[in-house]
């Protein structure tokens, strides 16, 4: 570039940084009826590392923030208007659909705010992903699907559409505790070559800018979600597994018991606010 | 990224060129700053401002507001700005914290920047892939000085 | 065909005469734009909707001809004039010669 | 940066300073083919896109001329700078459309409304592409 281009540019003003947080109007009614918990008192478990919780809503531009607000103009709804066609198709060998066990997908409304959950006859900390794939195998007589699959995305955005509004509410104590311990430990571990934690950014540094990037407090309560950078829906382990390959980290595998217990830990620390998913991020 | 790539597949064992200070051979002193450069190359502040904005590089402005890199859109938040920087910081102290700022900042967010192993679950660039130790630091020592003769033009 | 295409369309049920309402419509659409290339360096292939119609009653509301430089869910927000009660036809056409239809009735009092 | 996008950026500069305007783009021999080299008026459409897009794959603009027949979208950054044409029936409601398009990167979105009089106008707006902070 010439030194002429360079003094061209700074006079065309291309530097400006995005301020657009604090101008952004802070509520968020989706459908003009399901009010969203945007701000919470933080959880006692956090010790006052989080003087309150804030969904990552609250950190998109105006734009994103639109986008929302309106069920026809957010496009996660497209897969969950996929899945409710799934919901009432018989998938295995049992001719089974999902209604046939659970009437229309509104009646699943609190299921999603309590995942994962620990399931006593299994003994085993379950995702929403793996209870879904307990009912194709278990009572439907069909294949699992793929934890990163469409048909599971689609399923889990469904599930949580219709809890929409309600708090996140994880248990984090009697069996799970070891493993929430566990979650908490990988996230206060710094990663990589360039050792950074999921504290790093998500609890040092929400609110500031990281190149045009502003950063949130990481919380899981709108995923799936459906992000522009890939425009389609994003579970909750591809997107941790994302930002570990980021820190220059060997990542850790979509569904592995690791990525399980940080899910259940980033999920405590957002009890309180409300589910959702689909969200629209960027 | 490609670049890094590329690098990590010629690289094992890591490669030192003459008149270069390794990572493992640095010497910090007790405040976290490295007296001698590098190289015996002198620093290039031109080369430091391509290693700043570029992204894959340094990147330096993902975190540091810069005014005098005003051209180059989008600067972070998230550590101190630099402008003036070198009113209060010596050649030495820059060199230390680019090289390693937790010798100096003891739990910085800052990464090591010439630091070649002692890493938790390290990977092969951003494939996030297992990769062996020693890792080719993030920059080589020809950009730290780069870098640091960069810094030391922000005197204001 | 391309895979799970599903139009979705907003318009209101009703209006009075000479009326001017809001319509919305979006479809799940991956729209291929024939720039990205796959995990082996080879140029995907353009797949795209490459026309949107809005209609009513057989007469044209919007005729949007579109590029690759629209995005994945093709959306389109415009307002259109009802003079009596009748039917909305929404049409897409996509490259691999698909042609997804909607239509929505409305009632002019 | 692309080197497009420093010449556009550059001939910006140029155009705030009273400068005359280096030779045309690929990009504008997209405009010229569509007004047949017509003169084209300022102002009498409006263009609304964020002046920074969070994303650019999705980055929502709306169109809006009153008396159009058409309006044509370009993208002059893209590697194809055409992005789409909304042509306005008998029906419509108002010669205004939304719609969400791809940016490649930083650069100038031009709106050019076809009146029902033959006359071309134009808007122009610049629209900054954010930078991720992470990865590679």
């Amino acid at each position: 570039m010439t030194t002429r281009t360079v003094a061209a540019l700074a006079l065309a003003g291309l530097l400006a940084a995005p301020a657009w947080a604090e101008d952004a109007e802070e509520r968020l009614l989706v459908n003009d009826e399901i009010e969203i918990t945007l701000r919470a008192p933080a959880p006692e478990h956090l010790d006052g590392a989080l003087p309150e919780i804030v969904s990552g809503w609250v950190y998109r531009s105006p734009e994103t923030q639109d986008l929302q607000r309106d069920d026809f103009d957010n496009p996660g709804i497209l897969y969950v208007d996929q899945a409710r066609e799934v919901w009432n198709a018989a998938l295995g060998s049992e001719g089974k659909s999902c209604a046939s066990c659970h009437d229309d997908p509104e009646s699943m409304r609190g299921v999603r705010p309590v995942y994962p959950k620990w399931d006593e006859a299994k003994g085993e900390l379950q995702s929403l992903e793996m209870q879904i794939n307990e009912c194709l195998t278990d009572q439907m007589g069909a294949e699992a699907w793929g934890w990163d699959s469409d048909d599971m995305k689609n399923m889990t955005a469904l599930l949580a559409s219709v809890s929409r509004g309600m708090p996140i509410d994880v248990a984090i104590d009697g069996p799970v505790q070891d493993i929430w311990e566990r979650g908490r430990e990988m996230y206060y571990t710094r990663y990589g070559q360039l050792e950074l934690s999921c504290a790093s950014c998500h609890e040092q540094n929400y609110g500031n800018l990281i190149r045009a990037d502003h950063l949130s407090q990481g919380h899981t309560n709108g995923f799936p979600v459906y992000r522009f950078s890939t425009t389609a829906l994003v579970s909750q382990h591809n997107r941790f597994r994302g930002c570990i390959r980021d820190t220059r980290a060997e990542t850790f595998a979509i569904g592995s018991d690791d990525l399980l217990a940080l899910e259940l830990y980033v999920a405590s620390r957002g009890n309180g606010l409300s589910v959702e998913g689909p969200a629209v991020r960027h | 990224m490609t670049r890094f790539a590329l690098i990590l597949a010629l690289a094992a064992p890591l490669p030192v060129l003459a008149g270069e200070i390794g990572p493992h051979a640095v010497t910090y002193d007790e405040y976290g700053a490295i007296e001698e450069p590098l190289t015996d190359r002198p620093g290039d502040p031109e080369a430091g401002v391509v290693v700043m904005t570029t992204r894959g590089d340094g990147n330096c402005i993902a975190c540091h507001r810069v005014a005098a890199l005003e051209e180059y859109p989008f600067h972070g938040e998230v550590g101190p700005p630099l402008d003036g920087v070198a009113a209060y910081r010596s050649a030495a102290e820059l060199r230390g914290i680019v090289a390693n700022a937790k010798q100096m900042f003891p739990g910085t967010v800052m990464p090591a920047f010439y630091k070649s192993e002692g890493f938790t679950r390290p990977g092969d660039g951003f494939t996030g892939e297992a990769a062996t130790e020693p890792l080719p630091p993030l920059l080589t020592a020809q950009q730290i000085e780069d870098v640091v003769a960069f810094l030391m033009t922000l005197t204001e | 065909m391309a895979e799970n295409v599903k139009p979705r369309v907003k318009v209101p049920s009703s209006a009075s005469a000479g009326e001017t309402v809001q319509i919305k419509t979006l479809i799940s659409h991956q729209m291929e734009s024939g720039q990205r290339r796959d995990a082996d360096g080879n140029v995907i292939p353009r797949s795209i909707i490459n026309r949107f119609v809005a209609t009513f009653n057989g007469e044209t509301v919007i005729d949007v001809v579109i590029e690759p430089a629209v995005s994945t869910n093709p959306y389109f927000e415009f307002e259109a004039k009802v003079p009596e009660s009748g039917e909305f036809v929404f049409t897409w056409y996509d490259d691999d010669g698909s042609v997804y239809e909607d239509t929505a009735s409305i009632e002019v009092s | 940066m692309e080197r497009r996008e420093v010449l556009m950026l550059g001939a910006g500069a140029v155009v705030a300073l009273g400068l005359p305007l280096p030779a045309w783009s690929a990009a504008d021999d997209a405009v010229m083919a569509y007004t047949g080299g017509s003169d084209v008026l300022e102002g009498g459409v409006t263009l609304d896109a964020p002046e920074i897009a969070e994303n650019g794959n999705t980055v929502p603009i709306r169109v809006s001329a009153e008396g159009a027949e058409e309006i044509v979208v370009f993208a002059i950054g893209n590697p194809n700078p055409g992005v789409a044409t909304f042509r306005f029936g008998p029906l419509a409601g108002s010669q205004e459309a939304s719609t969400r398009i791809r940016l490649a990167e930083t650069q100038d979105v031009v709106a050019i409304a076809k009146m029902s009089d033959g006359t071309f106008h134009r808007a122009v707006r610049e629209v900054k592409v954010t930078i991720g902070g992470c990865g590679g």
